[in-house]
């Protein structure tokens, strides 16, 4: 019986951090937000393996579970890391290996050699009359909120739970940027016009399992980000003064960081158990990652506005830059689902909902 | 990560469950803790190792090595058997460990055996009207006079005073020390003379908790625990225990489950109350804040498991989470529950018999007891986070 | 423009607040709770003129203001005191007047020779299949939490919005008591069986009216009981000591009582102006009763809980009996609607729910 | 209760109508404050009384009696009319009632006149990044060198400081007076050698404040308001009339209207995002705390008007609760658009110019700004309720 993490699993998330913590420190971040290229980042995770963790020796990867990818994802929300991570290294892999098709792609993922953007929006709720629809080969129609900017190939949903891959470049496609307030994750819209594109597959369980695991890797940024958001601010705390004291020494401050750390601590068990879930619980899978991201992001959303204020106007400013934390929490709510859209398929899923 | 026991364990769980078979129908129903239904079920629980499992064969117990994972096990088969998991109370899950810890070879011998048989029953005296968060600063006094204590002074919050036939109690007995070191640890009978026991009814109606006063108790000078002036550290070592006991996952989890059962049995106007979906939300929102906390519970255990103490601060929090959890959860069966949810006392449409105000009133008690949720943040920003304690300011 | 009370408001609310405390004090209060008797208390209220506040002087009363009522509400939710000021001064006069049906009973009301019941619950949203129908003049079914146990005339609504009045010891009408939470005002459940009744009026905005006003006087007793737990919360933690000082002078507490303060004191304006409303503005006192009710049975949640948190174990225990204010803010909650209803209602008054 | 403000008021209003239906269209639009339009607009608003109202006419204002409805019929009658009210910012605002009150007469005829009619823009001095809510710790210093002052030192929040004449500012002058007692208050150009303005980029991504540094500024010794070490008293008059200025009950209400339009508006999957009864009851929520703090305000605007201050505490807490409440507000309508919820810039998509982000960020910061919530619930505590202050700390 052991609820926890494996010597391997701290060791890669180590790793995984201490190379975030030399590679991707704020001034990178900011620069990100400029230039919007994260290809040395990338590329130092791809060298550490990222690219494959999901990936099964069979196709060339190393195979990892997905708590192993929980932690990943805990450590580049815990940096506000810019990098393909979602799209390339896990909602890719994750509908290839499920529907068992262009299974011979998964090896350029894993060396970095490819990058794939994840065009799911719509599948939680369409805001713009959008949607894809297939005829044939072919796709046509406009996907928005499309992860990533920079992608070689899109995994792409279709309005009837179908997934495709499109191919930059491919004729008939159109990509613009959507700006938003979350600089180290872009945003795309896709418009197809009658573009070829190769299925993945028609099965909606593909799809569910893709958007399954999407969601629980957002849990964990979020967790991650919001890790770091409190020790910001323990950190500001001890060491800012005021009326002769550390601000970290007044009750008020101390209460505000307690409830961030009361709240924080218990997701990391119910995101952990998520990822756990994916592998060794697949009938509890779907229901963990709903709950446990609409639970982080509900967390996340308070953690993100106390240390704010523990910062005090400092938190504002772009100085400390703590707000690429508090933009990622808020990007992570929106995307694939916010918290009332998850909780009402929790209940769904529960059988809780009427017919 | 891996949730699964092992086969040791799984093995360990069958023999529970065979005995639960076996032997579960003896087991006691009724709440009189005197009865001998109980004392002989107490002492079939102590021979198989079910009950003072960890106290030493010398003094009543079955003498086992702990183990975490065993304890669990038991716990969950006799929950789940719905079958009396024996005696519990102060004076076995709190003064047991401490004479083990701190008191003489005489005090273990006297006092061991007949507290986990059932035979004596013990309550506790820590706290007074004036001394709460601030329990050191205690005022019930005991001098030394010849041979004996004579304590004279009031405490609160003794729970089982009224049925108890003794009582440890911290008191004064070195005025002129600082407060942390001015104290002792007394045990002595609650047949004493001098001793009044006055029902403290809370706010749910309930006598769960008693006043006691002691007037010209006289004490045998030898029924002290520890040295004079130790008693502080003596009843420190205790509440460890208490903190860590709250917990209770798995009730959180029953406890919301019967909550959906009943949004999904009440209506109204003809639809169902989990038909409403505000209100469904915020039983979803409920269900994702009892598994974290369910699942964090899980972290803890097994931290305890392997010794590791990798989950510090999980330790910390799940009694500060927990109880307002489960005020939250009560609070959102009444408000399914609508004017139906005010019913209490003999009403004749009473909901699973009263239960969601009354813990909903008894939760916010822990919320308060056993450590405000004030002082539970004071701890997790200090010992947790490592954040510097406030000034500490003069005597006026 | 004067957004507060008036000299004569200002002496009324002073005048009950003496009579209160006077002769509802804590003791007072427990006694009720062993024996329902409050004959004393409400005599008392009857000679200060409390009967007849909203009968009309052609009707025998004094004819004030809702405003006026809110104050008087407000006072008997700061003493929580027993006394069926709700349904005998407020629903009654209200349903007969604005009906102007059997105008002549309200003379023995206000001399408090009469008392009433009130029997709306399941016009709320009704849970146990209860519900009255009304054939020729007479009444048969179940009606439960019935405002008041010692009633002579009950105000009943049926199953068609219409509203009557059933006579204690009327034939095959049979009563008994409801336990619950709040000791302070008792619940009867009703049974009729072909009983003779009074028609007072079928038309549903009378019935509406009454619940306007029933809610808004619910609210002004929640904020009185709220207000209450403040002062007695900050006054509690001015005198006890901790640790060498009072706890008030923790910050923890002190931010407490603050917050309790910032959420009351803006409910304040809320009712009274959803009483002025009934009398001023009758375009908006639906809407603001609903919202009254709603928003100070959440403010009221919270303060009931915070201000016992700073009572610590004592705010638990009988000794300082505060539970009777945390129960009678319970209470009010859960009558004519709890929030989530009433919101919902908000709603539909403002067209915002889709037919 | 009498919510009219009676015939003499309704005729003011009147007045105040008719002169927008006639000058109305002379209003400027741009938001450059050095352009002739808005000079021109302002000398105009000053001569009917719609600006400056309350300055005496020695000093170039209007001379009106102080009238807080007529003040409110005016901001009420030009926001219905979406019509430039004329100047604002910190001279106006915060300096020109410091002067009235502290100023010599001198300085009162050199800057108020100036001033008011926007010829001089000034920019606020106090912050400083070791220095926010404990202001009174501030550091930069001014030290006498003949009959000069020679400021060294940064100040923060310097809002206006990129296109202010001039600056008011809180300096060091008595390093080895108590804190409170060796501060003073002094004027000066921002065109003064030594000066260096730093654009303050904030997590909306504006500009909206400034880091400013002093090198060997220097300063005639005249410049300063009121005594030297009197400046903590001077600048405290000025903080009361920033706090009573930040509540504004029609802004909040006419953003409820917004969101409730958004949220008719906008679908997900074809419905209605206002007919999905969760959002819609978090809408009716911020409602029914949307028109608690209107009524508190207008409770507010009435107890001003009678000199009553019968609502003390309901002026204590207006800034904290709008604040958060406008917070919460904004936070409603992003999840209620959810992914396009977070477009920003130059997203195509953007709602109502992508305001409900700005906001949702723009509120924190006025959480935190002009004394964050921590320290407005100390006011709250000591001040509304009478409860003791925190026992004062030795200096370490």
């Amino acid at each position: 019986m052991e609820f926890g993490l494996s010597e391997e699993q701290t060791l890669l998330q180590d790793s995984v951090r201490r190379f975030l913590e030399d590679n991707a420190p704020l001034d990178r971040v900011r620069a990100f937000a400029d230039e919007a290229d994260d290809s040395d980042i990338w590329q130092g995770l791809i060298d550490l393996g990222i690219g494959g963790l999901l990936v099964s020796e069979d196709n060339g990867g190393i195979g990892l579970g997905h708590l192993d990818a929980v932690l990943v994802a805990e450590a580049l929300g815990y940096s506000a890391t810019p990098a393909p991570f979602l799209s390339t290294a896990v909602l890719l892999p994750t509908a290839l290996q499920a529907a068992g098709a262009h299974t011979d792609m998964l090896a350029d993922l894993v060396s970095g050699s490819l990058r794939a953007g994840a065009a799911l929006a719509e599948s939680n709720g369409d805001r713009l009359n959008g949607g894809v629809s297939c005829a044939g080969s072919n796709l046509t129609g406009t996907t928005r909120f499309v992860l990533d900017s920079k992608a070689d190939v899109y995994l792409v949903t279709d309005s009837d739970s179908g997934l495709h891959l499109v191919d930059q470049g491919a004729s008939g496609l159109s990509a613009r940027k959507l700006s938003h307030i979350d600089a180290t994750r872009p945003l795309t819209e896709l418009t197809l016009d009658n573009t070829p594109a190769r299925r993945v597959s028609d099965d909606p369980a593909v799809l569910q399992r893709v958007l399954t695991v999407g969601r629980t890797m957002l849990a964990a940024d979020t967790l991650g980000a919001a890790q770091f958001m409190l020790d910001a601010a323990v950190a500001y705390a001890n060491d800012r003064e005021q009326f002769n004291r550390p601000i970290g020494s007044f009750q008020a401050v101390k209460h505000m960081c307690a409830e961030m750390a009361a709240e924080i601590e218990p997701c990391r068990a119910l995101v952990w158990y998520a990822g756990h879930a994916l592998d060794e619980a697949p009938e509890e899978a779907e229901l963990m990652a709903l709950q446990s991201k609409a639970h982080t992001s509900e967390v996340g959303k308070f953690v993100a506005k106390t240390a704010t204020e523990v910062h005090g106007g400092m938190g504002f400013t772009d100085l400390v830059g703590l707000h690429y934390w508090f933009k990622r929490i808020g990007f992570n709510r929106q995307m694939l689902g916010n918290p009332e859209f998850l909780r009402e398929q929790a209940a769904r899923v529960q059988g809780l909902v009427a017919a | 990560m891996d949730l699964s026991y092992g086969p040791e364990y799984e093995a360990f769980r069958e023999e529970v469950s065979a005995f639960l078979k076996t032997h579960g129908d003896k087991a006691p129903k009724g709440s009189d803790m005197r009865s001998k239904a109980v004392l002989d079920w107490q002492a079939l629980l102590i021979e198989h190792g079910y009950a003072a499992r960890t106290i030493p064969r010398e003094y009543g117990g079955y003498g086992a090595e702990p183990d975490i994972l065993k304890s669990r096990i038991i716990a969950e088969e006799f929950a789940s058997a719905q079958v009396n998991s024996g005696l519990g109370g102060q004076g076995i899950s709190m003064l047991v460990p401490t004479l083990l810890e701190m008191g003489s070879e005489e005090q273990k011998k006297r006092f061991i055996a007949p507290t986990i048989r059932g035979e004596m029953i013990w309550c506790q005296g820590y706290s007074e009207p004036g001394a709460g968060s601030d329990l050191a600063s205690l005022k019930t006094k005991a001098e030394l006079d010849g041979d004996e204590w004579v304590v004279n002074g009031q405490k609160i919050w003794t729970s089982t005073a009224h049925i108890a036939d003794w009582i440890f109690c911290l008191v004064r007995t070195e005025p002129d020390a600082p407060k942390h070191q001015g104290i002792s640890f007394l045990l002595f009978s609650m047949d004493t003379p001098g001793i009044e026991v006055r029902p403290l009814v809370d706010m749910t109606g309930n006598a769960n908790f008693n006043e006691t006063f002691f007037t010209d108790v006289r004490v045998p000078k030898e029924q002290i625990v520890g040295a004079r002036g130790q008693g502080w550290q003596v009843a420190n070592s205790i509440l460890g225990f208490e903190r860590d006991s709250l917990g209770d996952p798995n009730a959180m989890l029953s406890r919301l489950n019967r909550l959906t059962e009943l949004m999904r049995e009440e209506t109204v106007d003809g639809q169902r109350v989990i038909d409403n979906p505000i209100f469904r939300d915020r039983l979803m929102r409920i269900q994702g804040r009892v598994m974290s906390l369910r699942f964090n519970e899980l972290r803890v255990l097994s931290d305890r498991v392997s010794g590791k103490s990798d989950a510090r601060l999980a330790r910390m929090v799940s009694k500060l989470q927990g109880t307002e959890l489960r005020h939250d959860l009560e609070a959102l069966a009444i408000d399914a529950l609508g004017e139906l949810g005010l019913a209490y006392g003999d009403n004749p449409y009473l909901r699973d018999k009263g239960t969601w105000q009354y813990y909903y009133m008894f939760f916010l008690g822990l919320i308060i007891g056993g450590g405000t949720s004030q002082i539970q943040k004071n701890i997790i920003s200090e010992r947790g986070l490592g954040m510097p304690k406030e000034p500490k300011i003069e005597r006026k």
